[in-house]
C-alpha cells in the first residue's frame, strides 16, 4: 500500500519511538555492567572495567552458560527432530484427531510454565522417581519447544506442497534419498528458524528449569538468579546479558539471510 | 493405432477422492512412440489419470499397465515414466546442471559419468551454456526446458507432461510447442500430454482422448476430432462450432437432429452462392471481429439462429460486409456434422457412432 | 534411444523395499511419523499434567510434607471459594490482560511497518532489533526495570521536567515489564501475518477509495486477526503464569504465580498447588477454545 | 524443644558409630553464598581446601527459601543440608534427616555453648547438625528519614503509615514471628511467650498487625539485591535487614544504618544436618567437621555476612565486632526461626498453636 | 480518434526502479469510452504504467491528467480510475456482496443504499445468486466478474485491466473476452486492457499501444499495427509473419530493405499462380501442421528461405499438399509490407511511417 508521507513518517516514528523504549532497559544493563556500584543503582556512581574482567574470570557463569547451551543444543535437537515429524503428519494426512495433536503442540507453551514445571517435577520425582539431573531438564525444554519448530516447518510445508517430493520420487528415488537430497534442504531455513526460537526459549527459561534441574545443574538463569541472592555479583550479570545480546545478534542475523526476507520468522 | 504392447494400457481406471469421483472407468491404451493428448475442461480428471500413471495416487479401481507389466501397485520411483510438471517442480537449490543429474544420481551413477550425460541432456534442449545456474536465474521458457531435459535423461518409456507450457506467456507457448515436438521425435518416447488449450492439442499430438466429468468423451486424431465432432460437447470444446438444434436443422438442412458447422465452413457473401451441395440462408451482419489473420462475422440469420463465420485475412476476401448488411451465409452440405444426442456418453463408442453418421 | 545406456531401475534394496513399501502404505507412514512425538508429548506432558490434576484431589501432612492420598475435595473448595484467589485471580487475569492489550498496541505499528512500509534491508534490520532483546535474559531485563521505575531511576528523571512521576513498584510497574518481556513475541506473528496479507489487497482498496484509516480497519485488521490472536496467547499465557517480575517490580501484588510457587515451594503443598494451578489452566483453556475458529492456532 | 519426631524412619534414628572410607563426593544444598568453591569469584573459594584435604568432591545445589531446602531434601539426592531454623525441625520431623554424632566431629568442641543443643538443632538433647553461623534481623532505616536511629519496631509497624510505600518486610510467612516479637512486648495481655508458638488468637493478632503494616509496605523482599537497590535508591526507609545489607550499603555509600530495636528480634541460626539417606555419609561428616573448622567457618561466614559459629573462627575475621559474634547478651535478644507446629513450642499444653502450614496460608492472606 | 479532452494524458512519463527504467518517456492520450489496449512482452513496463495511472506508483518524471486535471500527485484513493488486478485482490474476508459494496462502503454510503447497488452490479455480470459467497468459492471466471462489478460499481471514468484473463483457461477467455466487451459498450467507460496475448488484443481493442523496453513501439487500429507493422519486432510481435531480409527481398521481390508478409497472404499451389501483382517462387513443402479451422504449411523456398503459409480448412482448400510436395508459394504485390529498420525505434513515429511505404 503506498501509505501517505505523512503516515510513513508517522509510522516510522511511533517504531523508532517503541524501538527506542526497548533498547532502554538493555541501555541500563550495559552501562551498569560498567559501574562501580554493586546493586544495579542508578545513576552510577562511577564507572569501572572490574566486573567484565571479573565476568571473563568466573568459572561459575562460563561453565553456567556452557550448561545453557548443551541443554539449549540437545533440547532443541530432540525439538526438531519431534516437532518435523508431527509437521508432516498433520500437514501431509488427514486424519481423526488431527486438530487435537495441534492443541497438544502448543499446549507446553500456552500453560504457564510453573504448571508445566510443578507438572513435570511432580512426575519425575514422585511418580517416576528418576533423580532430577541436566536431563530432566533437557526433556522439559524439548517439550515446549517443540512448538516453535511444528510452526516453522509447518508453515514451510503449506506452502511448498508436495510437487518437489514427488518429482524426486518420479525420477526415481526413494523416500529416504528424497528426504536427504530435496526435503530437508528445502525445510533447513524453517528448521534454522524454528532451532534459533526453541534455543532461545531454552537458553533464558527460568521457571520450568527451577524445578526441574537437578542438583549441580546451574543453567545460565539459575545463574543469574543465585547470584541475585549472593552479594557483589550483580553487575556480572550485567556483563553476561550485554555479551549475550551482542553474540545472539550473529545467529539471527545468520538466520535472517538464509530464510530471506519474504520468509516466516517465527 | 494400438500396437500387440501398448505402452500404457489402463483397465476401468477409477479414482474416487471422497465423494468427488475424480476419473471414472477410464479404458485407454496408447502405443509406443505416440504423442497422444488428454484435453478437457477444468476439473475434468486429466490430471488425475496422469497422477495415476506416475503413481502419486493409487487408484480405487482399475489397473496401470506399462508395456505389458502390472504396475498399478509400484511406488513412482519404480516406475519407468516420468513426469515434466506443470510449474516444473525444478529444485530451486540445486544447480540445473544438478536438477538434470538427480535422476542419475539417485541410480547411483558416478559423477562423471552423470555430468556428462547431463551436459549432454542440457545441449539437446539448447541449454549447455546455463548448466551452473539456479533455477531461479532463468525464463520461463529455459525453465521449461531443464524440466524436460531432466525427465529425458534417465530414458524413461513414457513421459508425462502436465500443462507444460500453461504458464508461459503466448509467444513462448508457440516456440516451445515446435521444440516439444522436435523433442519427441528426435527421442521417440511415449508423450501423454495434458492442456486445455484445444489448438495445441490439435497441432501437436497424433491421437487425443477428450475428457469431461472423469470420462472420455471422444478419443481420436486431431482430424477425426475437429472434423467429426461425437458430441454438443466434443464440438463445442474443440474449436468453435455453429450448433443447429432439431427444430433449426430441420428449417435448414432438412432433417431431424442436432447438427454443427464450424465458422470457417461458412461463406458470407453478398448474393447466394449456388453449386452442387451447396445450402444458403439469409441474414444481416451482427457484428465484424478483426483477427489480424481472420475477420469474424457474426450473422443473424432470419431463420432465427445466430452463426458465426470465419473469413481468412487475404486478398479472396477483402470485403467482409459491414454491421447491419444483408448477406447471405452459405455452406457444403459435406460439411455439416451430426451430433449424437449430448451426455450420457459412452466413452470410445462416440466417436464411431458420430463417424458413421458424417 | 539408439545408444546401449536405456536405463535399468535403481538396484532393489532392503531400503528400496522399505520405501516402496511406505509409499504405497500411507497409513503406515503417518504411524511411524507420529510414534515418536506422541509418544512423548502424551507419555512426558499429558501424564504429568493429569498426575498434576489429581494431586488437586489429595492432602499433604502439614508438618512431615508427606501426601496422602486420599480423595478430598477441600483444596477445590477453598480454591473456588477462598477470597483471596478470587483477589488474587482478577489481579492476575487483569494483568495479563492489559498486557496482551498493550503489546498488541505496541506491535501492530511496529509490525506493519515492517512488513508493509520498510524497505527489505529495513526490514531484515528491524527484525533483527526486534529479536536481540531475547537474549537478554529475562532476569536481568526484569532487573533493569527496576532499576528504571526506581524512585531515583530513569523514568523518573525523564518525566519530571514534565510533572510526571514513575509509577514506582506495583501493578502498573508489573505490567509495564511484562508488556516489554513478552512485546517480541507478539510482534514477530503480527509480523509474519502481514506479510501473508498481499500488497493487492491493500492496493485494491486504495484504488476504490478506501483511505488509510478504513483499508486498516476493513480490510488489514480482519485479515491478520489470527496472527493478532497468535501473539496474545503468548502475552496472555506468559503472563498468567508469571511469578518473577511480580516479585521483583510488583511491590506488594502476588499472582496467581506465586501462589502456585508459595504453596508448592515454601508450604510444600503440592496437592493445593495443583488446585490454585487449575484456574490458569481452565482459563487458557477457554481462551484456547474461544479462539480455536479463528484459525489463530496455526499462526503461532 | 520436645518434638513427636513421629515421621522419622527406624533406620536413619541413629547416629552414625564410627567412620569410614571416604566416598569420593559429596552433594551439598545450601543457601546461596554458604558452599563457594571460586567458579563465581576466584577469591572466593573454601571447597578447593576440602576437596584437596578429603578427596571429597563437592556438587552443590543452592535454595532460594527454607521451604524449597526442605522439598529438595525429600528427594535423598542430597547428603548435607544447611538448615535454618524454620526447616530444621521440619526436616527432622519428616525424617529427612539423621542425628549426629558430635563425637565424630573434633570442631564441635569449639563451638558457641548457646547455639549447641537448641531447639532448632536438636530433639531431646540429640543433635541433629552442627551450627554454622547465626545473625539477627535488624532495623534497617534511611539516615536522612531518621535523624534519629529509631530504638523500636514501631516504625514499621504502628508508626509504618508515616512512612507508607517505603517501608519493607522480609517475605516469608516466618516474619510472622517478627510481628509476634512486636506484640509480646506491645501487647502483654496476648500472653505471647514464644514468637514461634502462637494460638489461633495470638497468630489473629499477629496477622491484624500485619495486614495494617501492608498498606504502608512498598514491597516485600527475600533477596539481597531487591533491598541493596530498594534502600539506595530511597524506594525504601525502612525495614527489616540483615547486617550483610547494611555492609554492602555502606559500600555504596548509602545513607542507611541498622539497629536491634528494644523488643529484640528474630534471627536465624543454621544448621549443617547430614540426610538420612545420604549416599555419602563419610564425606557428610568430613563437611560438617571441616565447615565447622575456624578458618572454613570464618570463610563461609562473612561472605554471606553473619558472625560465625566459634570465637576461634574470628580469628580470621575482622568484622566479628560488626556482628556481634560471641555475644550473648546480643545473642539472648534474637529469636531463632524455628517452626511452629501445633504442639507449642513454649510449653503451653491447653491449646493446640497454630502450625507453618497455617503461617503460610495467613501469609497468603496478609499479601492479598 | 483523440478527443479534445481525453480521459487519460500521459507526457513524459518515467519510472525508474533504481538501475531499471521500466517505462521511458511515454507519451499517449487515449479517448474517453475508448477500449485501449497495451500489449508487449514481459517486463516491457505494461503493469508500471498501470500501476502509476491508478497511483500505486510515483513517476519519476512525467505527468498524468484525466480529464484535464494533473492527478499525479494524488493518492490512489483520491483518482477516479479503478483497477481490476490479475490475481483479482478480492478480499477473502469479505462475501461477494460485501466486496463489491466495499468501494460505496469507504464512501460512506448506507447499508441500504450500497447493498442495492451492489446487487445491481452483481446482476450486471450475471452473479446475482452468489452474493453470499465467499471469493474462494467461485470459480476463477466468477472471480473475475466480480473484481469487475467491485471496479465498476463506483463508477469509475477509467478503469484499468491488468492481464484480467491471463489466470483463465482458454475456453474461459474467449467467453470472458465477449463479455468484457459488451460491459465497456453498455457501460461507455474508457478501458485500458494490459495483455501480452495479441489476438485478444486485436478482437477487442479499439487502438494498441505496443510497448517494448518501456517504450511505445507503435500505437494504432488493430488493423493498422497488423497490415502496417511498423518494425520487425511489431511485425514479430503481433501475429507471425515471414520475414524477408534484405538480400532475401533483393532476391524474391525485387527491391531493396527487410519486409514482411503474413502466412495468410501466402498461397500454396501445385501451379504457379498467375495475375496482375502477383507474385510467387517455387519450393518444397516441409511440414504440414492441422489446426482444425486452417492448415500450417510450411515451405523451403528453392531461393533459400523457409516461410509459413496459413490456409482455411474449408471447401477451397482440401488439398494443401503434402511433405516433400514440389509447390509454389505466391503472394500478391500489395500484401509485402516494408520494415523500417529494428530499434531504436520512437514511439509514435513509427506507424506514421510504416503506413507512408505501405
Ligand atoms: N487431492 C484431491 N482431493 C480431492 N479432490 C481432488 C484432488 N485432486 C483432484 N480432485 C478433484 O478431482 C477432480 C479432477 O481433478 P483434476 O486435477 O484431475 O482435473 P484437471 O482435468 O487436471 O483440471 P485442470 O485443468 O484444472 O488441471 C476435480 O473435481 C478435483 O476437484
Ligand atoms: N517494484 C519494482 N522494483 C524494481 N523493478 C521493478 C518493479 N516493478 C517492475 N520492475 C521492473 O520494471 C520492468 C517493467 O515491469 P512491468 O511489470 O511493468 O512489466 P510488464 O510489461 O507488466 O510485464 P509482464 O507481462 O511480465 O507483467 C521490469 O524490468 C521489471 O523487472
Ligand atoms: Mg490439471
Ligand atoms: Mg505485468
Amino acid at each position: 500500500m503506498r501509505l501517505s508521507r505523512p503516515a510513513r513518517v508517522t509510522l516510522g516514528v511511533i517504531t523508532a519511538i517503541i524501538l527506542g523504549v526497548v533498547y532502554v532497559p538493555l541501555l541500563v544493563v550495559l552501562v551498569n555492567s560498567f559501574s562501580t556500584s554493586t546493586a544495579l543503582t542508578w545513576p552510577p556512581p562511577g564507572f569501572t572495567l572490574e566486573w567484565w574482567g571479573k565476568a571473563f574470570q568466573s568459572a561459575g557463569a562460563l561453565d553456567a552458560v556452557l550448561t545453557s547451551v548443551q541443554v539449549a543444543v540437545i533440547s532443541t535437537a530432540i525439538a526438531l527432530v519431534l516437532g518435523t515429524l508431527i509437521s508432516f503428519a498433520l500437514q501431509r494426512f488427514d486424519f481423526f484427531g488431527r486438530e487435537a495433536i495441534s492443541l497438544l503442540v502448543i499446549l507446553p507453551i500456552a500453560l504457564p510454565g510453573i504448571i508445566t514445571g510443578i507438572a513435570l517435577n511432580n512426575f519425575f520425582r514422585t511418580i517416576m522417581g528418576v533423580p532430577l539431573s541436566i536431563w530432566t531438564v533437557v526433556i522439559a525444554h524439548a517439550t515446549f519447544c517443540i512448538v516453535t519448530v511444528f510452526n516453522n516447518v509447518i508453515a514451510r510445508l503449506r506452502r511448498q506442497g508436495t510437487n518437489l517430493e514427488e518429482a524426486s520420487a518420479d525420477l526415481g528415488a526413494g523416500v529416504w534419498t528424497t528426504f536427504r537430497l530435496v526435503t530437508f534442504p528445502q525445510l533447513r531455513s524453517a528448521l534454522l528458524a524454528g532451532g534459533l526460537l526453541a534455543f532461545a526459549l531454552s537458553f533464558d527459561e527460568i521457571i520450568v528449569t527451577t524445578f526441574t534441574a537437578g542438583s549441580g545443574v546451574t543453567t545460565l538463569p539459575i545463574f543469574i538468579l543465585n547470584n541475585m541472592f549472593r552479594p557483589n555479583q550483580a553487575p556480572i550479570v550485567s556483563v553476561i546479558a550485554v555479551v549475550l545480546v551482542l553474540v545472539s545478534i550473529i545467529p539471527i542475523y545468520i538466520a535472517q539471510r538464509l530464510s530471506g526476507p519474504a520468509d516466516q520468522k517465527r | 493405432m494400438t500396437d500387440s504392447q501398448p505402452a500404457i494400457r489402463l483397465t476401468g481406471l477409477t479414482k474416487e477422492f471422497g465423494a468427488v469421483t475424480a476419473v471414472d472407468h477410464v479404458d485407454l491404451e496408447i502405443a509406443a512412440g505416440e504423442f497422444f493428448s488428454m484435453l478437457g475442461p477444468s476439473g475434468s480428471g486429466k490430471t488425475t489419470v496422469l497422477r495415476l500413471i506416475a503413481g502419486f495416487e493409487q487408484p480405487t479401481a482399475g489397473t496401470i499397465e506399462l508395456f505389458g507389466e502390472d504396475v498399478t501397485r509400484r511406488a513412482p520411483f519404480d516406475r519407468d515414466v516420468n513426469t515434466v510438471f506443470q510449474d516444473y517442480a525444478l529444485f530451486p537449490h540445486m544447480s540445473v546442471l544438478e536438477n538434470v543429474a538427480y535422476g542419475l544420481r539417485v541410480r547411483g551413477i558416478g559423477r562423471r559419468e552423470r555430468t556428462q550425460r547431463a551436459r549432454a541432456a542440457l545441449a539437446s534442449v539448447r541449454l549447455e551454456q546455463m548448466g551452473d545456474r539456479k533455477p531461479s536465474q532463468l525464463s520461463g521458457g529455459q525453465r521449461q526446458r531443464v524440466a524436460l531435459a531432466r525427465a529425458t535423461v534417465v530414458q524413461p518409456k513414457v513421459l508425462l507432461l502436465d500443462e507444460p507450457l500453461g504458464a508461459l506467456d503466448l509467444k513462448l507457448r508457440e516456440q516451445m510447442q515446435v521444440e516439444l515436438k522436435q523433442i519427441q521425435r528426435d527421442l521417440g518416447i511415449t508423450f501423454i500430454f495434458v492442456t486445455h488449450d484445444q489448438e495445441e492439442a490439435l497441432t501437436l499430438s497424433d491421437r487425443i482422448a477428450v475428457f469431461n466429468d472423469g470420462r472420455i468423451q471422444q478419443l481420436g486424431t486431431p482430424a477425426d476430432l475437429y472434423e467429426q465432432p461425437g458430441s454438443r460437447f466434443v464440438a463445442g470444446f474443440v474449436g468453435t462450432s455453429n450448433l443447429f438444434d432439431d427444430a433449426r436443422s430441420q428449417a435448414l438442412l432438412g432433417r431431424g437432429g442436432e447438427h454443427s458447422v464450424r465458422p470457417e465452413k461458412l461463406a458470407v457473401s453478398a448474393e447466394r452462392e449456388v453449386g452442387d451441395g451447396v445450402a444458403s440462408a439469409p441474414g444481416t451482419v451482427v457484428e465484424v471481429i478483426y483477427l489480424g489473420s481472420g475477420i469474424r462475422i457474426v450473422v443473424d440469420l432470419d431463420a432465427g439462429l445466430r452463426v458465426t463465420a470465419l473469413a481468412q485475412n487475404d486478398r479472396r476476401r477483402l470485403r467482409a460486409g459491414d454491421r447491419g448488411d444483408r448477406v447471405f451465409v452459405s455452406w457444403h452440405e459435406a460439411d455439416v456434422v451430426a451430433l449424437a444426442p449430448a451426455p450420457p456418453a459412452v466413452a470410445g463408442e462416440e466417436a464411431d457412432a458420430a463417424a458413421s453418421v458424417a | 534411444m539408439s545408444q546401449a545406456l536405456v536405463e535399468s531401475r535403481p538396484r532393489r534394496t532392503a531400503m528400496r523395499a522399505g520405501s516402496a513399501f511406505l509409499t504405497t502404505h500411507p497409513r503406515t507412514r503417518l504411524a511411524l511419523l507420529l510414534a515418536a512425538p506422541l509418544f512423548w508429548l502424551v507419555v512426558v506432558y499429558i501424564v504429568a499434567l493429569a498426575l498434576l490434576l489429581v494431586t488437586a484431589f489429595w492432602s499433604v501432612d502439614s508438618f512431615t510434607g508427606v501426601i496422602t492420598t486420599e480423595f478430598t475435595l477441600d483444596n477445590i473448595i477453598e480454591v473456588v471459594t477462598g477470597s483471596l484467589y478470587q483477589t488474587v485471580t482478577l489481579r492476575t487475569l487483569g494483568v495479563a490482560l492489559a498486557v496482551t492489550l498493550i503489546d498488541v498496541v505496541l506491535a501492530l505499528p511496529i509490525a506493519f511497518y515492517m512488513a508493509k512500509v520498510a524497505s527489505p534491508r529495513m526490514q531484515r534490520v528491524l527484525v533483527i532489533l526486534v529479536l536481540t532483546p531475547l537474549w537478554a535474559s529475562y532476569l536481568v531485563k526484569a532487573y533493569a526495570w527496576r532499576s528504571v521505575l526506581s524512585q531515583d531511576g530513569i523514568l523518573e528523571w525523564l518525566l519530571a521536567p514534565f510533572g510526571g512521576h514513575t509509577p514506582g513498584y506495583g501493578l502498573p510497574a508489573t505490567i509495564i515489564t511484562l508488556s516489554y518481556l513478552w512485546l517480541p513475541y507478539v510482534i514477530l506473528p503480527i509480523y509474519a501475518g502481514l506479510e501473508r496479507v498481499p500488497d493487492s489487497l491493500l492496493e485494491a482498496s486504495g484504488d476504490l477509495g478506501g483511505k488509510t484509516w478504513p483499508t486498516l480497519r476493513l480490510v488489514v485488521f480482519p485479515l491478520i486477526l489470527p496472527a493478532i490472536i497468535a501473539g496474545t496467547i503468548f502475552s496472555f499465557a506468559l503472563s498468567l503464569g508469571d511469578y518473577i517480575t511480580v516479585n521483583i517490580v510488583g511491590g506488594t501484588n502476588q499472582m496467581l504465580g506465586n501462589l502456585v510457587y508459595t504453596n508448592v515451594g515454601a508450604a510444600n503443598n503440592l496437592p493445593l498447588a495443583s488446585a490454585i494451578a487449575l484456574i490458569p489452566i481452565v482459563i487458557i483453556f477457554g481462551y484456547l477454545f474461544l479462539v480455536r475458529r479463528t484459525g489463530a492456532l496455526d499462526n503461532l | 524443644g520436645t518434638s513427636s519426631g513421629s515421621g522419622a524412619s527406624g533406620a536413619s534414628d541413629e547416629p552414625m558409630a564410627e567412620l569410614g572410607e571416604m566416598e569420593g563426593q559429596v552433594s551439598l544444598l545450601a543457601w546461596p553464598g554458604y558452599v563457594e568453591d571460586g567458579t563465581n569469584d576466584p577469591s572466593v573459594d573454601w571447597v578447593t581446601p576440602f576437596v584437596e584435604e578429603t578427596g571429597c568432591k563437592v556438587t552443590t545445589k543452592t535454595f532460594g527459601t527454607s521451604d524449597e531446602a526442605l522439598n529438595l531434601m525429600k528427594t535423598g539426592d542430597y547428603d548435607v543440608v544447611s538448615a535454618s531454623g524454620d526447616a530444621s525441625l521440619r526436616l527432622v520431623a519428616a525424617g529427612d534427616v539423621a542425628p549426629v554424632n558430635t563425637d565424630l566431629i573434633p570442631n564441635y568442641e569449639g563451638i558457641y555453648p548457646f547455639l549447641k543443643d537448641q531447639a532448632w538443632n536438636s530433639v531431646d538433647g540429640v543433635p541433629y547438625g552442627v551450627p554454622h553461623g547465626y545473625g539477627a534481623n535488624l532495623l534497617m532505616y534511611n539516615t536522612d528519614e531518621f535523624p534519629t536511629a529509631p530504638t523500636s519496631w514501631d516504625v514499621v509497624f504502628d508508626k509504618a503509615s508515616e512512612h507508607a510505600g517505603k517501608v519493607t518486610a522480609y517475605d516469608s510467612p516466618i516474619y510472622i514471628a517478627d510481628a509476634a516479637v512486636y506484640l509480646m512486648a506491645h501487647e502483654p495481655d496476648l500472653g505471647i511467650e514464644n514468637p514461634y508458638s502462637l494460638d489461633e488468637e495470638q497468630l489473629a493478632a499477629a496477622v491484624d498487625l500485619l495486614k495494617t503494616q501492608r498498606e504502608s509496605i512498598g514491597e516485600y523482599w527475600s533477596d539481597y539485591l531487591k533491598e541493596v537497590q530498594a534502600f539506595t535508591t530511597g524506594d525504601t526507609v525502612v525495614g527489616t535487614s540483615w547486617q550483610v545489607i547494611q555492609n554492602v550499603l555502606e559500600g555504596e555509600a548509602a545513607k542507611t544504618a541498622v539497629v536491634l530495636p528494644e523488643e529484640g528480634t528474630t534471627g536465624w541460626s543454621d544448621t549443617w544436618m547430614i540426610s538420612s539417606k545420604a549416599k555419602n555419609p563419610n564425606c557428610a561428616y568430613a563437611w560438617l567437621d571441616y565447615i565447622a573448622s575456624p578458618e572454613a567457618n570464618a570463610a563461609a561466614t562473612s561472605y554471606f555476612g553473619e558472625a560465625p559459629s566459634s570465637d576461634a573462627a574470628c580469628e580470621y575475621r575482622e568484622d566479628c565486632e560488626a556482628y556481634h559474634a560471641g555475644d550473648e547478651d546480643y545473642a539472648s535478644q534474637i529469636w531463632y526461626w524455628s517452626t511452629p507446629i501445633e504442639e507449642c513450642l513454649d510449653g503451653r499444653t491447653d491449646v493446640t498453636c497454630t502450625d507453618y502450614a497455617a503461617w503460610t496460608s495467613a501469609w497468603q492472606e496478609i499479601k492479598g
